[in-house]
C-alpha cells in the first residue's frame, strides 16, 4: 500500500469531504492563504477557493461559535484550532453551545461540527501551548473524541467524524503530522473508519497496553523490546476514539491478558486513564491480577527546556518498567 | 431620543393593513397575558430554575421579529418567551417548557431560558451571557453560504455586550460580511448594575458598532413603528448588501431580573418604574394607537386581551395536565447518531453510568 | 455550638479576612451593591466600602484575569464567578494564567487568589449552569481545589484558601447555602481547616463512603440507614479537599473496610471518582473484596425539569444500592 | 502619520542626556544583537519551540519602556525579547532561557515566549494571544490598589486586538479608572494575515478605544522621540488621572511570524520588507539622529555595536556550559506552597504521578 504523511492523509481526507458534499467548509486561522500553520490544509483553498475554506481573525469563540451556529443550519463545518490549546479562549462555545444545544432544544437541533488541530506536548513549546484535552472534553456528554495515531485512522476517523451528525473533536498531533503510514488509495474506494471502535495494534497474552494517540507508538515499541527482552507478550489496544469508547475491546484484553498498563499523554488527575481504569476495573475486577499501572505526562505544567520535555512525556522505557513492575 | 421623523409613514409601516396592526396588538396582549400567567404557578413551586420575565419589552421582539421572511433567523439570550412567541410558537409548548413537561417545545430540558422551535427560525433561548452572541453570526453566515437572501437578528441585553465573544462576533460580521443584526435590548440594568456601572461608552452603546466601522442605529423600543422602521432598515442591508448593523433599542423591565430577584425596587427607583408603566408601556401605547387611527376600539381591544388570558390560562392547564419526561428520556437528545439509532450510534459506549 | 448558614459562614470567612490582610479584596458581578446573586457577600460592601469589595461587568475573562494580575503583585482578591459554570468564558484566565504563571516563570510569580461560587446541579437552570468542574480544575497542576459540604468546612476551607499563596477554587453549593450547621464562635478564636485534609464524618468498619460537597450528605443519610436497614456499618470519607488530596484517609479507610463507594455529583467520564478509584485500586489493590462502585450524575447534560432532574443526581437511594450491590 | 511636530523638543525629551541618549541606542543595538545571536544556535537545534524575532521594532520597547519609573510594570506577548532587556534583565538569563537551561530567568521552564523579571517590573512574555492583556491591568490595578502612582504597559499585536480579552479588558480599564497603557505593535501582520485581513476598523486600530470613551493616540515607531513624548503623555494620564490609554505603534518585523515561518515572503513583498529595512530601521535612525546631533560618531557607534555583539556572543557561551534543569526540578515551581516546604505545601498528596 502507497505511503503517505498523516498531514497529508488529513489533507486528503478534506479534499475528498468537500468534493462529497458542498455542505462541508474549513475554517481556521491561517488555514486558506498560508496553506495551514502545519501545512495541513495546503492546496485546498487554492483548489476550493474562498467559500470553501476560509481564514479566520484570532478570535476562537467568535469563530467557533460561529460555526456551531451554522452547523445547526445544516452547514458542516470543519474547525481547525491551530493547537488545541487554545481551546481555553473558546472553551463555553465548545462545553455549552457544541455540546449542549441539542439536548437543551430537547432534540430540535443538531450540530454536525467537527473541531480539529494538534494536541499533544513533546515540541517545547511551554505549558499554555501543550494542553491534551482529550479526556477534559469527552468528559461533556454530547461531545465525540477521537485521537488517531497513524495516518489511515487520522483518514478514516477524519472522514467518519465530517459525517458524522454530532459535534466530533479530533486530536491530532504536530509530532505526528510527519510520520508516513500506509492509506489505501482512494481509487480503491471510499476508506472511513468507525468512530468507537479500538484496534488492535499488536496481539499478546501477557499485558494489555492501552493507549492513543502518540502514546500507541510508544506502547509498540516497548512491547517489541518486552518481547524480545523480557519475553512478555504485549498486546497493544489502539483506542482511536474516547468517546464513543470501545470498552469491550479492552475489557476482553484484560480479561484474556489479567494485567494493564494504560498509556496516556494526558496528566494523570482525571485523565482519560483514570477513565479507563476505572472501567476495567469495574468489569474485569475478577480477572486482573495486579493493580492497574498508568503511564503518563508527568503531573507538572509542560515544562520548556528541550533536554527536559522528553523525560515528562510517556516513553517506552516507563511502559517497559511499568509492565515489569506488575509482571 | 427625540425625533421628528413620523415612523408610522414609512414604506414598511404603511404597509401594513389594519388586519395587520391588529395582529400585532394581539401579539403583544398574548406575550403579556402568557408571562403573567407563569407568576402563579411559579410562586407555587410548580416551575424550577429562574424565571426572567420580559414585560414591558414586548414590542421590541414583537416589532423587530413581525419583519422576518422565511430565510431571516431569530436567536435571544435567556429572556426568551417573547421572542419565542413573536417566532409563532404555541403558548401551549412554551408553558409546559416552563413546567418542565415532556410536551414543552424542548420536552422539558430546557426550561425558561432555552424556548427552541427551528421550523419557525427560532434558534433559542441562550443562559451564558453573549454565549449566543457567535451563534447569531452563524445561522447569518449559514442562510449566505446556502446562498440565501436571510439575515439572523441576534439579540442580548446591556450588560451582555461587555462579553468577549461579542466582540469578537462583531469584528468576525464586518469582516466576512455576514447579515446579521445584533439588538441590544438596552432595559437599563444588567441584574442590580445600571448601564453606567456596567459599560464605559461614548453617546450609546450602539456606537461601539463604529470600532468595526460597522453601521449601528438607536431606537426608542416603545414605539413600534419606530421599532419596524429602523430594523428593516437593518434587514435591507443584510439582504441586500450582506452587512452587518447594531441596533440598540432603549426599554425597561417592570419586575426584578428574574422572579427571585428581590432587589429590584432597591437599585430603581419605585418612580422610574412608575413613570415607565403608566407612560411609556408599549402595549397600552400600540393600544391607543391603533384607537387613535380608528382600527380599534376600547371594547375591541378588551376582546383581544380576554382571549389572550384565557389563551394563557388555557396553556397551563394543558402544562399542568401533561406527563413528565421520563428518568429514562434523559439520555435522549444527547447524540443525534444515538437517537436515531445508526450505525455509528449504536457503535462503541457513549454514556458511562455504572 | 452555634449554628449559622454555610452562606453566613463564608460571609464571616470574608469578613474576617477582609480585617486580617488589607491586600485581601472580594471582586464580582453584583457582589458589592447588591449583597450577591445568593447574599454571601451579604453587607461587605456596607462595611468595607468600595475599595475592598467590587462589582464588576459581565466579563468573566477581564476581571478574572485582572485578579490573577493583581496577585501576581501581592492583592489577594478573591473572585465570585456568579455560578463556577462560567468558568467557560474564563477558561483561559483560569487554567492557563492562573496555573501556569508560576511554573512558566520558574518561580519568579505567585499567584495568591481565590475563585469561588457556588457548582453544582439541582436547581432546576439546566445543562449551561450545572457544571460541577471539580475535577476538570483538579487537573491542572498548580491549581488547588476544595469543595466544602458543611457551614464549618466552608469558613475554616475559605479562610485557609484566602491565606494560602497559590490559586485556591473554591466549589460552593446553593442548596447548601441555606444548612445550618455549627460553627465556631469567633470569639473563640480563628477558626481555619488546612487543606489536603479529608474528614471522616462518620465511622465506619464495611463499605467506605467517600464523597465530597453536597453528596457528603447522600453518603451520610445512606450510612444511617444502611445501619439501621441492613446492618451494615458505613464510614463516610468527606474529602473536603480535591487537590491537594487526602490519599492516606481514602487508603486507610478503605483498608479497614475492603469495599468503596464514591459519591460524587459530577459526572462519570474523567470525574473526580476515576481518579479516586484509579488511586484506590493502585493502593490498596489487594484489599479489595469487590469492585469500587460510583454514583454519578447520570451521563448526560443536565436536565431541566423539576420532576426528573433528582433522578439525574446521586441520592442516598442510589447510593444504599450501590452499596448493596457489593455487600 | 504626517505630522509637523518635533518630537526631539517635547519636555521629556529635552531631558535626555546625551549619555541617556546613547545608552537608548546601546540598548537597541543590544537588544538585536542578542537576537541576531540566537539564529545560529536555534537552527543548530540547540534551542526548542517557537522564536520570534522582534527584529525591526526595536524603538517600540525600547521608547516605551524609557519612561518607566518604580511602580510601572511591563507585561507583553510570546515576542517578549526586547522587553525583557529593555527592562534590564540580562542576555545571560535570557539566552539561557532560550537553550532552555537551569540558569535561564524562569529556570529552562518557560523558553522565548516566557522571560520573566519581577524584580524589574517585567511581568513576561505570554503565549496565549490575547491572554496577557487582563493581566496587564490587573497589575495597573495592583498599584492602584495599593496607593502607589503606578502603571502597566501592556504590549499585544495587531492580530491580538480581536481578542474578547482585550476589549472586556478595555471596558473594565475606562470603567474602573485602571492606570493601564495598551500598546498596540501594529506590525501589519498576524502571521501571515495582513491587518485587513483580520481587522474591520475605521481609521486606526487604535481607534476602537472610542467606544469605551477611552483616549487613545497612534505612533510613528520608527522614531525614537515620537515613542517617548506619546507614551509619557499616555503614562501621565495614567499617573495623574488613573486612566487608561490605548496607543498604536506602527512598526515592523523583518522576519518571519517565527523562525520557522517560512511563508513569510509569500504575504509580503520582498520590496516591502527591503524599503523597511532600508529606509525605516529604528536602529540605524537613531544613530543617524545621534550622530546629526553630534552625540555620537560612526565610529563610536560602532563600538558600541562590536561591544553589544561580543556581549551577544558571551550569552550564548554562557548559555551553552550552563547545566540543564534536572528532571526533578519539573515538580518545582508549581506550587508556592510546596516550593516553600510550608505546613499547606506538605499537607495532602499535591502531585499525582504513580
Ligand atoms: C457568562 C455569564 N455571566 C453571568 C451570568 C449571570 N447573569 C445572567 S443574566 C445577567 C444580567 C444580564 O443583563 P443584560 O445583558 O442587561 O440582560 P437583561 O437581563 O437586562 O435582559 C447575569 C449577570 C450568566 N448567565 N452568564
Ligand atoms: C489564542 C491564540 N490563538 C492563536 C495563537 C497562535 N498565534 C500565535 S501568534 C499569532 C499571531 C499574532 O499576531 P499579532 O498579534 O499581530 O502579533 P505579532 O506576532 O505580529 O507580534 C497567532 C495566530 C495563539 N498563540 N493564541
Ligand atoms: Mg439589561
Ligand atoms: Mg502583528
Amino acid at each position: 500500500m502507497r505511503e503517505i504523511e498523516y498531514r497529508d492523509a488529513l489533507n486528503e481526507a478534506f479534499d475528498e469531504e468537500l468534493a462529497r458534499d458542498e455542505n462541508v467548509v474549513l475554517m481556521g486561522e491561517e488555514v486558506a492563504q498560508y496553506n495551514g500553520a502545519y501545512k495541513v490544509t495546503r492546496g485546498l483553498w487554492d483548489k476550493w477557493g474562498d467559500k470553501r475554506v476560509m481564514d479566520m481573525p484570532i478570535s476562537e469563540a467568535g469563530f467557533i461559535g460561529m460555526g456551531v451556529g451554522a452547523s445547526m443550519l445544516g452547514v458542516r463545518p470543519v474547525m481547525e484550532l491551530m493547537f488545541w490549546s487554545f481551546h481555553s479562549v473558546a472553551f463555553d462555545q465548545l462545553v455549552n453551545n457544541a455540546a449542549n444545544v441539542r439536548y437543551m432544544s430537547g432534540g430540535l437541533c443538531s450540530c454536525p461540527i467537527v473541531m480539529r488541530g494538534p494536541a499533544n506536548g513533546g515540541t517545547n513549546v511551554g505549558a499554555t501551548h501543550s494542553h491534551t484535552p482529550e479526556g477534559l472534553f469527552a468528559a461533556f456528554p454530547g461531545l465525540k473524541v477521537v485521537s488517531p495515531a497513524t495516518a489511515a485512522d487520522a483518514k478514516g476517523l477524519m472522514k467518519t467524524a465530517i459525517r458524522d451528525n454530532d459535534p466530533v473533536y479530533v486530536m491530532e498531533n504536530t509530532l505526528l503530522y510527519g510520520v508516513k503510514g500506509p492509506v489505501p488509495d482512494p481509487a480503491d474506494g471510499d476508506f472511513t473508519i468507525p468512530l468507537g471502535v479500538a484496534d488492535i495494534k499488536r496481539e499478546g497474552t501477557d499485558v494489555s497496553l492501552i493507549a492513543h494517540g502518540r502514546s500507541v507508538l510508544h506502547a509498540l515499541e516497548a512491547a517489541e523490546q518486552l518481547q524480545a527482552e523480557h519475553g512478555i507478550s504485549a498486546e497493544v489496544v489502539d483506542l482511536r476514539s474516547i468517546r464513543p469508547l470501545d470498552q469491550d475491546a479492552i475489557i476482553q484484553s484484560v480479561k484474556k491478558t489479567n494485567r494493564a498498563v494504560l498509556v496516556d499523554e494526558s496528566k494523570p488527575f482525571c485523565g482519560v486513564s483514570a477513565q479507563i481504569t476505572t472501567l476495567i476495573q469495574e468489569y474485569a475486577f475478577d480477572y486482573l491480577d495486579a493493580p492497574i499501572k498508568r503511564v503518563c505526562s508527568l503531573d507538572a505544567p509542560a515544562i520548556y527546556s528541550p533536554a527536559v520535555e522528553p523525560a515528562q512525556l510517556p516513553s517506552a522505557d516507563k511502559v517497559i518498567k511499568a509492565v515489569l513492575s506488575i509482571s | 431620543m427625540a425625533t421628528t421623523t413620523d415612523y408610522s409613514q414609512v414604506p414598511i409601516n404603511q404597509q401594513l393593513s389594519a388586519d395587520d396592526k391588529i395582529d400585532l396588538y394581539r401579539l403583544l396582549a398574548r406575550i403579556r397575558r402568557f408571562e403573567q400567567a407563569t407568576q402563579k404557578p411559579y410562586s407555587q413551586g410548580k416551575m424550577g430554575g429562574f424565571l426572567h420575565l420580559y414585560i414591558g419589552q414586548e414590542s421590541v421582539a414583537v416589532g423587530t421579529v413581525s419583519l422576518c421572511g422565511p430565510h431571516d433567523h431569530v436567536i435571544t439570550a435567556y429572556r426568551c418567551h417573547a421572542h419565542a412567541l413573536a417566532c409563532g410558537m404555541g403558548m401551549n409548548e412554551c408553558m409546559a417548557e416552563l413546567f418542565g413537561k415532556a410536551t414543552g417545545c424542548s420536552k422539558g430540558k430546557g426550561g425558561s431560558m432555552h424556548f427552541f422551535a427551528p421550523d419557525k427560525n427560532f434558534w433559542g433561548g441562550h443562559g451564558i451571557v453573549g454565549g449566543q452572541t457567535p451563534l447569531g453570526l452563524g445561522l447569518a453566515f449559514g442562510e449566505k453560504y446556502k446562498g440565501n437572501k436571510g439575515a439572523c437578528i441576534c439579540y442580548m441585553g446591556d450588560g451582555a455586550i461587555n462579553q468577549g465573544a461579542f466582540h469578537e462576533s462583531l469584528n468576525i460580521a464586518e469582516l466576512h460580511d455576514i447579515p446579521v443584526v445584533y439588538v441590544i435590548e438596552n432595559n437599563g440594568y444588567s441584574m442590580g448594575t445600571s448601564q453606567k456601572r456596567s459599560s464605559a461608552f461614548k453617546d450609546t452603546l450602539a456606537k461601539r458598532a463604529e470600532a468595526y466601522d460597522m453601521a449601528w442605529d438607536t431606537v426608542n423600543g416603545e414605539d413600534l413603528y419606530e421599532v419596524r422602521a429602523k430594523t428593516q432598515e437593518a434587514l435591507d442591508r443584510a439582504h441586500n448588501e450582506s452587512k452587518p448593523t447594531v441596533l440598540e433599542i432603549f426599554t425597561y423591565r417592570y419586575y426584578g431580573h428574574s422572579v427571585a430577584d428581590a432587589n429590584h425596587k432597591k437599585y430603581r427607583t419605585p418612580e422610574e418604574i412608575a413613570d415607565y408603566k403608566n407612560n411609556h408601556d408599549p402595549v397600552v401605547l400600540w393600544k391607543n394607537q391603533l384607537i387613535s387611527e380608528g382600527l380599534l376600539t376600547d371594547e375591541g381591544a378588551k376582546a383581544i386581551d380576554k382571549e389572550a388570558k384565557q389563551e394563557a390560562a388555557a396553556s397551563v392547564k394543558f402544562a399542568e395536565e401533561s406527563p413528565n419526561p421520563t428518568v429514562e428520556s434523559i439520555f435522549e437528545d444527547v447524540y443525534w447518531e444515538v437517537d436515531n439509532q445508526t450505525e455509528a450510534g449504536t457503535t462503541g459506549r457513549h454514556f458511562f453510568n455504572d
